[in-house]
């Protein structure tokens, strides 16, 4: 395989042309994701190829464009809505919820709803509260989405061209501070499968499910651990629904501790659902335990020393294993 | 002479489709009250020419959105008597297979999109099947039909202006009954004109008298045309009333209808003012009537006992469809 | 104390009538909550003592008048938002997640959001997709809210009298299969305070979480096991934010077992929150996998066949804690 | 003579704020470019004779809404320039405590409620502060400020409904600067007319020059009278542009504006045609406006070196204030 490195938003961005080049169906709807290419180049270039029709910018109505979306996808068309930021959609929860991932069960699987919902999420830069959340625990306690968070160039391609193959609604969030993040990416076309997880690092001491942006974090956490012959195993989910329960039970059958890292609030959120997963199947093979380590359940304050007080830290990940074996 | 000029056979199509929702739904009420529908029942009762004029003009292509108030919409459109009886008897031959009832109809073979028991989606979701229309280039409409007290609300406003700006070829159908449940539409908005107010988003709109079917076909033919040849949306104001309860097992005078106005409606029946109609100008006669009239009672006869003879569906579906197969 | 009988729905409405005549900020907005005296109850007689500038009907707006709310909480006033059917509040997620829940942090406190959100929740009565979410775990993952989820008459109105003394924002879900059911209530003013869960069967083999409507079902389900002298230790956490912990803890410290039954959609749900505290801080005491019992992951169906087969029924609920003892 | 008819003194205070408002924009700018502002900044330049016009006639007790341009409303509220600058650099001294930044001015007690980085909300909270005033029968009046992009969504439309069929004290003023970032307003709707739109409402509404702080001073005031004196609702269409970039680090004409029309709106400056004007008319003398400028940039320079010398925010507050300490 031929490989060049790409950014996570470049990559993402080669599967959404290479699609649209295959699939005339596909079109795209969002705020200057036209000419603009996109609050995040999310769509640079591809107004000049496909034109309004397809790149189509839309007046501040997000539930009015995923409610006409809604339709389309019922109606043999691929909409791809690039919201921007996450925040934005809450104004369509009603749509998404009671209609987007109720119609094909409502009909009997006669129509499809082939809709990716593509943006941002995530707490940096001093985003403050309407611009940093992540909001995805809503999306995988519903029935009938698949909830997709990838966490490097190759995956994001991966991912959303799976998510553009599929007749399923997806929701696709693009941490902030990975879309610049490089990685390595074939030439060749690929796809990376929903409910999947990936090994990121092999271990025995420990597992620890990191989730988004603390993917890195933990990974340069267990660096630190290793100098002194700690071996921890972390796990990317990469999509929280499905979620690939079975590799995450694998490794705690082997390691016999879990820490779940997510920036995201920690009531009811994935880090509780996985938890709940591996006491009920794997609590024989538990030695301690299962923590969680989560961003401070507070709304997103904008001052930098405040920011930098609510998301986990590679110090406080690195503590929290440290804790974790302690146990 | 009457306009439009149709054939007497179209004439008669017209008498045969209200009279088809008529008994229908005389049949589902009398079987609310036999404990037959385990769920709501919202009766069309009174509304009958409109689904029927608009509906008339419409392929199994076009694609057709309606409310909680859908029973007419999914009968104009050729979801035959027995599958929505058999629908809200909660049966597997229903055309939700028996997971919608009254206000969940799916008939996607014949263009019947869903009805929905939120009140707005359906406005978004036409434009939308508009905007697969014009990317598809496949000359079909999108259709929502939707009553007075979904015009508050801002799936209405975002819905008819993305129509409006994209030239989306949309039908936006409002069944003006004077209520939302007991709130009376005067109270809900100071501008009772809502041809006024389509119009006010660059629209085509016609303000029609809902209890004449010919009214209807002809604004609705009008529409239809014009969106079908690329000049955009229309909104129709139909002007009607629903003589029957909100819901089944509600009063159907409440605290907010007075006898008179009830009388006064009643006295205006879309039905019986256009049998009398076609007879007083000739275009038919009693045996023409008595024959139509005698086939649909067999219709709906003979669909009651197959809906009440029909099995539920086996709880082992239950989770079936909530997602396609395509991966 | 002078007792006597009421239903849920009368008492939830004396703590409101009480309430109304304290306090003359307080006003209730919702479709059908005036002279009509709301779709279940829940202002009847209101509106002839208090007139329509304080039991407000409102058009078909639920993003509307929540906002507007949002905006009189922060102006002196006390709205109560009846939105009947919990189901059509997320149309107005937007305004309660970014909204109503962040005014008072991102204020400094300056501001206060005394906002109670009321109406019903729950698979009952074939009322089908639109009519039956609780969709309670959206509301405790984001910070600000407080999420109540009374199951008699007593705590009904002790609860709701404490959400309309208090300053924030408070979520209160009436499960439409409790609404009629009737215990004793004082005569005398009293307050259940929130984050205090009850024990409301003492037992020492196992611990079972029971939410909402399931509380009856389990409590049956150890009428039947009382039988066979297994002695089950029954909580009803009564608000899930905040979420009494301790009182859980403190009975698997004497159990050693827990199972939580829930109605609600599993992942992510409020028994992945309790399984995930409980093998934190709980894991000494834990004697087998803690177990969950959830609806059917899916969309409600409408079939009563269907509708039986999503919801745990007391024979599961049995089933399950014998299967939790077997562990 | 030029109306409405001021004392001096009232010329001179409108032309203050203009200057106070460009001023610290002006340096807020400089300090972006610095790095000083770990944000967004949205800067209203341009826009000053709106906020200036409208708020000469508020007192703290009335309750203005904005929108993510409201550095403007802020000051002319009476937030001082020294709590904007410290609030945008994330300081504790700043008006929100550093928890907001540009998009999250909070200053309840001079009646500043907040502006929002959610477009929409705004309408909604000002409608809800009118409820206030009436349920109340305080005389205070809601304001919110939103642009033109605002005009689309549902909120608006929900919004100025429900003021209009309730008679609300509240003034609805949109600042149709013509683009929604790169979206021409144009584009977003096919009725460009706004104050026509409200009239449909049944609400009064002026069009208004929104660089002719005069002018809008005499259609906010006409607008506020009659909101105090019961008469309802009124809506301002200010048209105006905004001279600088849609936020701080993106190009001022983008893809989607033109140098000549850029320069046409510099020559039509609030602040400069205004300072003209009085002198023509001989209301005011070089002088006046000698001591103006130093006076402000003084005020300016001094809140500049506050808040750059003024302290962060202490992580340990990071969470407090979610919640009302009262239970
Ligand atoms: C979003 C939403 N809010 C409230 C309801 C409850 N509801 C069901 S029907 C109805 C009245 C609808 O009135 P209208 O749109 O005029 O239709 P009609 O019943 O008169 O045919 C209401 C409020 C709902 N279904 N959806
Ligand atoms: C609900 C929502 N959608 C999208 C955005 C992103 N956004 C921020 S400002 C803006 C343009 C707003 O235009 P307008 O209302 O005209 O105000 P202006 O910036 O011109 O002052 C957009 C789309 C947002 N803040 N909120
Ligand atoms: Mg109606
Ligand atoms: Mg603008």
């Amino acid at each position: 395989m031929t490989m060049r490195e790409l950014t996570f938003t470049a990559a993402a961005r080669e599967a959404l042309a290479e699609e649209m080049a295959r699939d005339p169906s596909i079109f795209v709807v969002g705020e200057g994701i036209g000419q603009r290419g996109g609050n995040f180049n999310t769509t640079t270039g591809l107004y000049d190829l496909y034109g309004p029709m397809r790149l189509r910018d839309t007046p501040i109505v997000e539930r009015g464009f995923i409610g006409m979306c809604t339709g389309a996808a019922m109606t043999g068309t691929r909409p791809v809505v690039d919201f921007m930021f996450v925040d934005f959609i809450l104004d369509a929860v009603g749509e998404l919820i009671n209609q987007v991932a109720k119609i094909q069960y409502m009909s009997s699987g006669r129509l499809k709803m082939p809709m990716v919902l593509r943006g941002s999420i995530g707490i940096t830069g001093a985003s403050a509260t309407h611009h940093s959340g992540s909001y995805f625990p809503m999306f995988v306690n519903i029935p009938g989405f698949r909830v997709v968070v990838p966490t490097n160039a190759y995956d994001a391609k991966g991912l959303f061209k799976t998510a553009l193959r599929g007749d399923d609604p997806v929701i696709f969030l693009e941490h902030k501070s990975l879309l610049n993040s490089k990685t390595l990416v074939p030439e060749e076309e690929y796809f990376v499968p929903f409910g999947r997880a990936a090994v990121v690092r092999e271990g025995t001491s420990a597992t620890v499910v990191a989730v988004g942006s603390m993917v890195r974090k933990t990974l340069e956490a267990c660096e630190t651990l290793a100098g002194e012959g700690i071996a921890i195993e972390v796990i990317d989910p990469r999509t929280l629904a499905p979620l690939d329960t079975p590799t995450i039970l694998q490794s705690v059958h082997k390691t016999g501790r879990l820490l779940i890292v997510d920036e995201t609030f920690q009531p009811c959120g994935i880090g509780a659902e996985i938890a709940a997963q591996v006491v009920a199947h794997g609590f024989d093979d538990l030695d301690a335990p299962i923590m969680r380590l989560n961003g401070v359940y507070t709304p997103t304050p904008y001052s930098p020393p405040l920011e930098a007080a609510v998301v986990p830290s590679t110090v406080q990940v690195t503590q929290a294993i440290r804790d974790l074996l302690a146990e | 002479m009457i306009t439009p000029t149709l054939t007497t056979a179209q004439y008669l199509a017209l008498y045969r489709q209200m009279v088809e929702i008529r008994r229908t739904e005389e049949q589902l009420a009398k079987a609310h009250q036999a404990g037959l529908i385990p769920g709501a029942c919202h009766t069309y009762v009174g509304q009958e020419a409109i689904a029927t004029g608009v509906c008339a003009h419409l392929t199994h292509e076009d694609a057709v959105f309606s409310t909680h108030r859908g029973h007419g919409h999914a009968l104009a459109n050729g979801v035959t008597p027995r599958e929505v009886m058999a629908e809200l008897f909660g049966r597997v031959t229903g055309c939700s297979r028996g997971r919608g009832g009254s206000m969940h109809l799916f008939a996607p073979e014949v263009g019947m999109m869903g009805t929905s028991g939120i009140v707005g989606p359906c406005i978004l979701q036409a434009a939308g099947a508009g905007y697969s229309a014009r990317l598809l280039g496949n000359g079909t409409v999108g259709v929502a039909f939707f009553g007075d007290g979904a015009s508050s609300n801002g799936a209405f406003h975002e819905g008819l202006n993305l129509a409006a700006i994209w030239d989306l070829p949309v039908i936006f159908v409002c069944e003006n009954n004077l209520y939302a449940t007991e709130v009376p539409f005067s109270y809900a908005t100071r501008n009772t004109d809502m041809a006024e107010r389509a119009r006010t988003y660059g629209m085509n709109a016609y303000t029609v008298d809902g209890n004449d079917v010919l009214a209807v076909y002809a604004a609705a033919g009008e529409g239809i045309r014009r969106a079908r040849a690329g000049e955009g949306p229309t909104f129709l104001d139909c002007k009607t009333y629903r003589t029957r309860a909100h819901s089944e097992g509600m009063p159907s005078l409440g605290t907010y209808r007075t006898q008179e106005e009830l009388d006064a409606w009643k006295a205006r029946d879309p039905i019986t003012t256009y049998r009398t109609r076609l007879l007083t100008e000739e275009v038919a006669f009693e045996a023409d009537f008595a024959l139509i009239d005698t086939e649909v009672q067999a219709l709906v006869d003979e669909g009651f006992d197959f809906a009440k003879s029909s099995a539920y569906p086996d709880p082992v579906t239950v989770a079936e469809h909530i997602f396609s197969d395509r991966q």
